[in-house]
């Protein structure tokens, strides 16, 4: 493949950008048919590109190591691959979503300019394009949310704020690896974690979980799901980020840092990782809006990946890959489902829902396949990926850990339970008005998003062989070969049964729920809510207690006013008496001497010129 | 044919009041637009590869037999002839929509061609007197462009302008009447060798001192800066931009540095004195741009303060520290004559050019404060916009150079004008919209095109700005950085 | 011959400096012009003076040529900028020009 | 002789300066010239001296005469009568530092030899050809200044600032 062809998948979408903020909106199917027409060839653009052999394209930027690289090799070729993919279904979703969209130029534009940018990010070979890509995607979030409702700017600001915090630490990770190896290309970057890459690990590994959006950094995520156009939710921290964060740990964990199995560096990772799971699950759990606990749970699985990543063994690595393509399927196809019905019914509380199936059969159809599979139900993909997570941490030797993974299979189970009978069960609700189901561009991308969740069930080998084993090949001693599909839905070992049992228990704790609610299914998760310990705990997550970003605001609210009065004040007091005194006098003299007269200025001009000759007469002296 | 920088615009010129005769305004706006895409087109295509192993000297040919027009184009001239064909066509576009106010487009076109048929004369040749000649051709065209609006302000400030740029343009000529009684030759070559056998450091020191009160006061360096806050904003918004654009630049940083560096030879003497000037212009420059209420004032001074930057950089005379005053240079002519231009498109909206009677146009005129929201940004020196980086090439040229203070000096000018340019627009686009300017209206079509392209060009060289350094500076640069040797090359001249 | 020039030169400085006299100090504007011109005839002078020196008469000349045309331009413009000041002002008095300051 | 026809030219340069009246002012400056071309005549600059008679002493000065007749009617300016005694003590001043400086200078000024051959039309065709497109351009230059300034406001006068 021709090494300049490699610019092709960011300047494509970024072209169509540049198009779609130019296109006139007087013209009515114009934009829509530009748009779809667009992430086509992108999509087009990505399969070409898949399979082909491992390229390199360099561009002289700034010198001194800093150049523009980029590097295609089998992940980012799967990473472009699912990256155009969800652009493409999310782009035909938007065509109806969307429409009556009053900044709908901006959002394509946007949405083409983050595919660009994502493209980017995914293809650099060299860390200073991959942070102008990297910040460039924040900014087109925050442009994103801004287009919701009329909190989006509160939240675009907190989103803007925590992922510039997280990329902070990613270049100050950045910098420190670049001080210690001298290279900024990151094919060539291989070292052990030790003294101050060890701190650089941990700062990188910040940048790309917070991106991934794992506890602590997710707070933005729940907010924005109200504030924010679901379609949006979808795409970016329903599939890209994830996809792009995980990706970016994959690559630390594997190429950059050589990390020792049960090393502290993966004790963490595999900490954070079965803290996200578990407290997020919590909170889904008890969520009452479908936006919400589906936000908590896009964090919660998140837990998953970096769980399974942490483990460092091949089958837990595969397998958190394997979960981070599978969740931005199903968790899309949720949110999707989750826009289809608001679209419809103009609210996602579960209490205002019900028995929508017969209304939005195709909608429920997805929504109940992506629901099952998120909760690991055989023979779904997302019981394979979880199945390689469980067997993965089983590995390590860190039990607690497969138990922390279970609890939150069960808490999964449970609340989509819930959800799922609160949407399209039971009675209807007399306040919903009559519905009915959405035009083909809506329901056609969630059930295309729930056939590849069976697809990837079933036929696992597809994934595994195609696009997940050729990652590890050059990670593994020589010898040895990748084979997961074998086991991959056995349904007769320990694991697998435990992780069965558990889905037993889920199913038992939603019917006792659903009995103490007065068979009202959004209700059920409220003896869970009101246990006695819990519900201190929730009282306070509800206060944002837990919320980093909210207590930093605090935080930063209380030394502002001491700093206000303490040190401002005085500096103020130096700042205005002196500073603009001096600057207002200085400003005074130089318009008193600008007085107008042609003679005064020409002397300025002779006394000028006599100066200088004087000056290099004293200075040949 | 690089004969074609000068003979083509002053061809045009000469045709123009006849063109304008036939139609008045179709025929003068395309030509003259033509003509500057022309300059542009050929200046990147045709004479960029013809220097591609350092200056060339071309003769000019007549009817086939050669004339006794030798013109010199080297990296630096080139460099030059890029930036004027760039802003003037930037210009003429503009001119399209703006000087429909004015009357007399013919005429006005005839000027504004006559004064690059000067300033292209001026940078491609190699003689003394006719830096001279050509730096009057320009001068004459500017004074009565500044005057074009025929009202007391602009006859006032052209008055001053030419009294006061006469006075220069003499000193210029005594200078060379001096060296040419001394040498007896005018080309660069014949006066570079004449003076090196000669060793006669104190005359032409005294010479220097003439040269630098000359183009400085061309260049508007403090003290010889007090006419420009008055032309230039006096002037049509186009012509504004183009003086403040390119003719200092080219009447006064070329002529000087091309002197001084590659005719003279820069001393240590030279390069302090020419340090502490833009030293001052720097901050007498952003100081009173800090107190005016007139937005194009304002912009005219911080002309003086920009201009500045570049002698600061070019006066160290370092490899490093002329690039950085180059680029500046460069960048200074984009993003000043956006502003200008933008200044212009407010003026012609609202009437008014006084920043305590504007105020929330940006609702009204989205483009035109985006754009100078851009250029406001990048005059300033925020990072990664085009004037970032020159801003700390030279700083870092001056660390290098160990002048610790100056560099110091320069971060707090950079600062001062950061916050000149917050007060402009946030007077100017951003706050309240005054209930007077509900009415007011976007930019026409040719203005906006016009300062979206300058726009567009300011983010793009911040992104792409090594190589633009690469291919455009560095030729120029090390014109320059050789100094004497290369102009000695051409004794044969 | 080289006494000779310094000697011109002497009166060169003179004539700049008298025109610089009427210029600094001087209030109508047509007074003004004349100081410029007579800066300028010592230009030429200079010029002139310099190719005698040097035995290079025909070059000074065709220089002193061209600066006598660039100072006709140069006075004209002036003089038509002046004439429509008047219109403006109907006075002549550069003391009277100061409405652009500060 | 020479010093003689100098200190002419300074003199009326000097009563062009000083003189109140303008007309009178004027011609002083046009004697002024005369001189200057005697002294280019007695510098085998003989072009150089019939062009300074006839484009300075008489298109300039014309020029002058017009424009004074153009604007007079008006207000006068009459000129401060101190400058009868300042200036006198200024070139006095001036007259020392002058001889002083080139005496100063007298004999340190190395001679450079270069001779030339031709004729005055050959050098100004051959030699500095390019001068005559700086010149054209000039004149252009000057006549639409003047044009410029001059034209009568099509629509939208703009200079109606009075």
């Amino acid at each position: 493949m021709n090494p300049q062809n490699l610019s092709i998948p960011i300047l494509v979408p970024f072209l169509l950008a540049l198009i779609s903020f130019l296109l006139p909106s007087r013209i009515k199917w114009l934009r829509e048919t530009v748009a779809v027409l667009g992430a086509a060839i992108i999509v087009y653009i990505a399969i070409t590109f898949f399979g082909q052999k491992e390229t390199f394209y360099t561009l002289p930027w700034l010198g001194h190591g800093i150049d523009f690289e980029l590097r295609l090799y089998q992940f980012s070729q799967f990473i472009l691959l699912a990256l155009s993919g969800f652009v493409f279904l999310i782009t035909l979703y938007s065509t109806v979503k969307m429409a009556g969209h009053s900044r709908v130029r901006e959002y394509y534009g946007y949405i083409f300019l983050t595919a660009a940018l994502a493209a980017g990010a995914t293809l650099a070979n060299n860390f200073v394009p991959l942070i102008f890509f990297w910040e460039g995607l924040l900014i087109t979030l925050y442009a994103l949310i801004n287009l919701g409702g009329k909190n989006a700017h509160r939240t675009a600001v907190k989103s803007f704020i925590i992922g510039g915090f997280c990329d902070f630490c990613m270049i100050l990770g950045i910098a420190i690896l670049w001080s210690q190896t001298g290279t900024l290309r990151m094919s060539d970057i291989s070292v052990l974690p030790q003294g101050l890459l060890a701190v650089s690990f941990f700062l990188m590994m910040i940048g790309a979980i917070g991106k991934a959006g794992a506890m602590p950094f997710h707070t933005w995520i729940p907010d924005a799901a109200i504030d924010a156009p679901v379609s949006v939710m979808a795409l970016i921290p329903g599939a890209l980020e994830k996809l792009l964060g995980i990706y970016l740990l994959v690559r630390i964990t594997l190429d950059f840092y050589k990390l020792e199995i049960n090393s502290p560096f993966c004790i963490t990772l595999m900490i954070i990782g079965a803290a996200t799971i578990v407290l997020a699950v919590f909170m889904a759990l008890i969520q009452k809006d479908l936006k919400k606990l589906l936000s908590y749970h896009a964090v919660s699985q998140v837990g998953y990946m970096i769980l399974g990543i942490g483990t460092a063994v091949p089958i837990g690595i595969i397998g958190g890959i394997f979960h981070m393509i599978n969740n931005a399927i199903y968790k899309s196809g949720l949110f999707l489902a989750a826009g289809s019905v608001e679209h419809q019914t103009g609210t996602t509380e579960l209490k205002k829902l019900g028995g929508l199936y017969r209304a939005m059969p195709f909608t429920a159809l997805g929504f109940l396949i992506c629901a099952a599979a998120i909760s690991g139900i055989w023979p779904l993909n997302g019981f394979v990926s979880k199945e390689m997570i469980f067997h993965g941490s089983y590995e390590t030797g860190y039990t607690i850990f497969t138990i922390a993974a279970w609890l939150g299979a069960i808490l999964t189970f449970a609340s989509f339970l819930k959800a799922g009978h609160a949407v399209f069960f039971g009675p209807r609700n007399p306040e919903t008005p009559q519905v009915r189901e959405n035009k083909s561009p809506i329901y056609v991308p969630i059930l295309i998003l729930a056939a590849i969740c069976v697809v990837f069930g079933i036929y696992n080998w597809i994934p595994l062989k195609f696009f997940l084993e050729p990652i590890l090949s050059g990670h593994l001693p020589a010898g040895e070969t990748l084979n997961f599909s074998s086991h991959a839905l056995a349904l007769f070992n320990p694991i697998a049964m435990i992780s069965m049992g558990c889905l037993l228990l889920g199913l038992g704790l939603h019917i006792y729920g659903f009995k103490r609610g007065g068979n009202k299914a959004y209700l059920v998760s409220e003896p869970i809510h009101h246990l006695p310990v819990l519900n201190t705990l929730y009282n306070w997550a509800e206060a944002r207690v837990f919320d980093l970003y909210e207590q930093g605001i605090k935080f930063l609210q209380a030394l502002s006013s001491f700093l206000f009065k303490f040190v401002d004040r005085p500096i103020d007091f130096f700042y205005e008496r002196i500073v603009v005194s001096v600057g207002r006098a200085c400003t005074g003299i130089l318009k008193a001497a600008h007085n107008g007269y042609y003679a005064n200025y020409l002397a300025w001009t002779i006394g000028g010129l006599v100066l200088i000759v004087w000056a290099i007469g004293a200075l040949l002296r | 044919m690089i004969f074609l920088f000068i003979i083509v615009p002053l061809v045009l010129a000469a045709l123009m009041p006849l063109l304008g005769k036939i139609s008045k305004r179709f025929l003068p706006d395309l030509l003259a637009n033509a003509t500057m895409l022309f300059l542009l087109v050929f200046s990147v295509i045709s004479a960029k590869p013809l220097i591609a192993n350092g200056g060339v000297i071309q003769q000019a040919f007549w009817f086939g037999a050669p004339i006794n027009i030798r013109l010199l184009l080297d990296g630096f001239s080139l460099f030059m002839l890029f930036t004027i064909s760039l802003v003037s066509f930037a210009v003429t576009l503009y001119s399209i929509d703006y000087m429909e106010q004015y009357g007399a487009k013919a005429n006005y076109y005839a000027l504004l061609l006559l004064m690059i048929a000067g300033m292209n004369g001026l940078v491609l040749t190699s003689d003394l007197f006719n830096i001279y000649l050509f730096l009057e051709v320009a001068a004459v065209a500017s004074y009565a462009l500044v005057a074009f609006g025929q009202g007391h302000d602009e006859l006032e400030a052209s008055f001053k302008y030419l009294m006061l740029s006469a006075v220069a343009s003499a000193f210029i000529l005594l200078s060379i009447a001096i060296i040419f009684g001394l040498t007896g030759g005018l080309g660069f070559g014949a006066v570079a060798s004449g003076l090196k056998t000669l060793n006669i450091k104190y005359v032409v020191g005294f010479c220097s001192g003439l040269f630098l009160m000359g183009f400085g006061l061309k260049t508007a360096l403090v003290p010889f800066h007090t006419w420009l806050p008055d032309a230039h904003p006096s002037a049509p918004a186009p012509i504004s931009a183009m003086l403040s654009g390119v003719l200092i630049k080219v009447s006064g940083v070329y002529a000087m540095m091309r002197i001084f560096l590659n005719v003279f030879g820069l001393t240590p003497a030279l390069t302090t004195v020419l340090t502490v000037l833009g030293m001052a212009s720097i901050f007498v420059g952003a100081l009173a741009a800090l107190g005016q209420k007139d937005i194009k004032r304002m912009l005219a001074y911080s002309s003086i303060s920009q201009v500045g930057y570049v002698i600061l950089g070019l006066g160290i005379g370092t490899p490093l520290g002329i690039i950085g005053g180059l680029f500046h240079l460069f960048n200074h002519a984009l993003f000043k004559s956006l502003l200008f231009l933008n200044a212009g498109a407010v003026e012609q909206s609202t009437g008014t050019r006084s920043l305590d009677q504007m105020g929330g146009l940006a609702k009204r005129m989205p483009l035109t404060a985006a754009t100078s929201a851009i250029g406001s940004l990048s005059i300033a020196g925020v990072p990664p916009l085009n004037g970032f980086w020159s801003k700390l090439l030279i700083i870092i040229a001056l660390v290098q150079a160990k002048m610790h203070v100056l560099a110091f000096l320069a971060v707090l000018g950079s600062v001062i004008t950061l916050w000149y340019y917050l007060v402009l627009q946030h007077n100017a686009f951003f706050g309240k919209l005054n209930d007077t300017w509900k009415s007011v209206k976007e930019a026409p079509f040719w203005m906006s095109a016009a300062t979206v392209m300058l726009a567009l060009l300011c983010i793009i060289i911040g992104l792409v700005f090594p190589m633009i350094i690469h291919s455009w500076l560095q030729p120029a640069a090390d014109v320059l950085s050789s100094g004497v040797a290369v102009t000695l090359n051409f004794i044969g001249f | 011959m080289n006494n000779m020039w310094i000697l011109n030169m002497g009166f060169v400085a003179l004539l700049i400096c008298t025109g610089l006299y009427c210029l600094l100090t001087m209030k109508n504007m047509v007074k003004l012009l004349i100081g410029v011109e007579i800066i300028a005839k010592g230009i030429t002078l200079a010029l002139i003076a310099s190719g005698y020196a040097r035995d290079n008469m025909l070059v000074a000349q065709s220089l002193a040529i061209t600066v006598i045309v660039v100072d006709v331009a140069v006075i004209a413009t002036a003089l038509a900028i002046i004439i429509s000041i008047n219109r403006h002002t109907k006075s002549l008095d550069v003391r009277k020009l100061t409405k652009l300051k500060g | 002789m020479h010093l003689f026809l100098m200190i002419g030219l300074v003199a009326f340069s000097i009563m062009a300066v000083l003189s109140r009246d303008l007309l009178r002012s004027a011609i002083n400056l046009a004697v002024a010239s005369i001189f200057l071309a005697i002294i280019f005549f007695r510098m085998n600059a003989v072009y150089a001296g019939v062009f300074e008679v006839s484009v300075v002493a008489g298109l300039i000065t014309v020029l002058f005469i017009t424009a004074i007749a153009l604007t007079r009617g008006d207000q006068e300016v009459v000129e401060n009568k101190r400058h009868l005694l300042i200036f006198p003590l200024f070139f006095l001043i001036l007259v020392i530092i002058d001889i002083l400086v080139m005496k100063n200078l007298l004999g340190k000024i190395p001679a450079m030899v270069s001779s030339e051959t031709g004729t005055f039309g050959e050098v100004l065709w051959k030699q500095r050809t390019f001068d005559l497109i700086g010149q054209i351009g000039v004149i252009f230059a000057g006549v639409l200044a003047v044009l410029a300034l001059f034209r009568q406001g099509e629509k939208n006068h703009h200079g109606g600032k009075e």
